[in-house]
């Protein structure tokens, strides 16, 4: 079990898709391939999209606080959405919900953003 | 019901997935929830990855020892290295402190631990290494078992 | 590439799939094919059952070890028990050699392990136990580290 | 990972489905209720169909031994269905197939004993 990436931009939103396991072996390839992204585009704001994650832990809190960081110096947002219970659990613990937005599902969260 | 199992790896990022991995198929006889296995996976990445990044400073030659223990629905399990140690414990246990910012780390590791067990227990000694016992008690068979 | 791991357990034949799953998740890194991955998770269940079986005929206190080390594309894996050892190693290599019909043992155990594996070795003490060496070459590597 | 059996009679023959892991410790299970299904019923054949066996190793082999040892004292026949390579070839380096059976799956095993 590995890490799946999906990126995608939408006007200047970068969608981050992930797939499968988020530890810290897999939070490197995240970290590397979300800081290309941000490097190469134009992007404002951020929306993870964690439906099919199947695992996560605090080196994936980690990665999230640190892109939140980078695009929050930006003047962007960061939101999160589609997650399990479990994962929810560790954002609560950690107050990420203080900085870090929550929506039920990508749609609503690219329309709050004003992306269709 | 009594069963026991000790795991020893390579002190390498591969290898945080299989002790996840193995701990949570030992465990399975006992027939956790979901959520009982959930956490008992999150605990062990943590303690594994720990152990890694911060007592073997990703030294790949560094073994992780891992071993568990299942009596009725009691699980204990001790995870261990013989890394460098942990100089101020009380500041470690804290939420959010972390010593290794520069690596993205959330500082999140030990409060995950101690909010998913129900016994956390840290030895640790500077340059011998550190023990990180845990204790869970499965509500199926806590509740059986009165 | 080089990884290992060991693992300890109680000789109890619940214990037979996770020592399968455990050997065949380590070894997953590699990117076996699905039959080498049949092939070993079968040689491992032959090895471990002897061990409960026959080493420890069936004492739970008893304890199996499995070590397991890669390195490119070779898998080399130790079995062993702190049993009785085997008497006549050649009678006990031969297919359908069995000193235990009455439990409907096939005697099939190190035919298969010498089948499926590369190379067998047996080293065995009577009252001391029993330790199989067992290697084998993944295909795909082989093909690529020449 | 266990082992699922299902048995059912038709006409003189036991039909045994397995699914899942046939090992050392999952054998005895099927060993019991194999035996106790011959102890009740006037059987005369056995069809194992392990189309749905994820994994076998000389336990299984052992166990299919002994009861085509039963079956066949009694003047019956034993057949086996549906297995995979795998299994296929365990079966062939114990010589099993000198004695028991092979058809593709179980509609053929049954018609060829006469049960429609
Ligand atoms: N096994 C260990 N060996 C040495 N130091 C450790 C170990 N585990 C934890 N620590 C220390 O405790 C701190 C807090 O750990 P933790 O709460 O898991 O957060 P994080 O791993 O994100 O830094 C670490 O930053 C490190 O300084
Ligand atoms: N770990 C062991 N300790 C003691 N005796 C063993 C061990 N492994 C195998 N043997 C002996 O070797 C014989 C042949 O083993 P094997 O080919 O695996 O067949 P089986 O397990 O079906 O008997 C066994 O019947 C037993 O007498």
């Amino acid at each position: 079990m590995s890490l799946g990436i999906d990126l995608e931009i939408k006007g200047n939103v970068l969608c981050i898709r992930l797939e499968g396991e988020l530890d810290h072996h897999t939070s490197g390839q995240l970290r590397a391939q979300v800081e290309e992204a941000l490097d190469r585009n134009q992007i404002k704001h951020i929306v993870m999209n964690l439906e099919q994650l199947k695992f996560m832990d605090s080196s994936g809190l980690g990665v999230i606080l640190g892109r939140y960081k980078r695009i929050k110096n930006a003047g962007g947002e960061m939101v999160v959405c589609a997650i399990s219970p479990s994962v929810k659990r560790l954002f609560e613990m950690s107050g990420m919900f203080k900085i870090i937005r929550l929506e039920e599902n990508e749609a609503f969260a690219l329309r709050n953003l004003g992306v269709a | 019901m009594r069963n026991e199992m000790s795991l020893r790896f390579s002190a390498k990022s591969e290898n945080e997935s299989f002790a996840r991995v193995t701990v949570a198929s030992f465990i399975a006889q006992l027939d956790p929830t979901m959520d009982e296995l959930t956490e008992i996976k999150t605990v062990v990445s943590e303690a594994v990855t720990n152990a890694i990044i911060h007592g073997y400073e990703n030294n790949p030659e560094g073994m992780v020892y891992i071993s568990v223990q299942l009596e009725d629905g009691l699980v204990r399990m001790t995870i261990k290295d013989e890394g460098i140690g942990i100089q101020n414990l009380d500041e470690a246990r804290m939420p959010l402190y972390t010593t290794k910012p520069e690596l993205e780390r959330s500082g999140m590791g030990f409060t995950i631990m101690e909010n998913f067990m129900d016994e956390v227990e840290i030895e640790t000694d500077e340059n011998h290494g550190t023990i990180i016992h845990l204790t869970k008690f499965l509500t199926k068979n806590k509740a059986l078992s009165h």
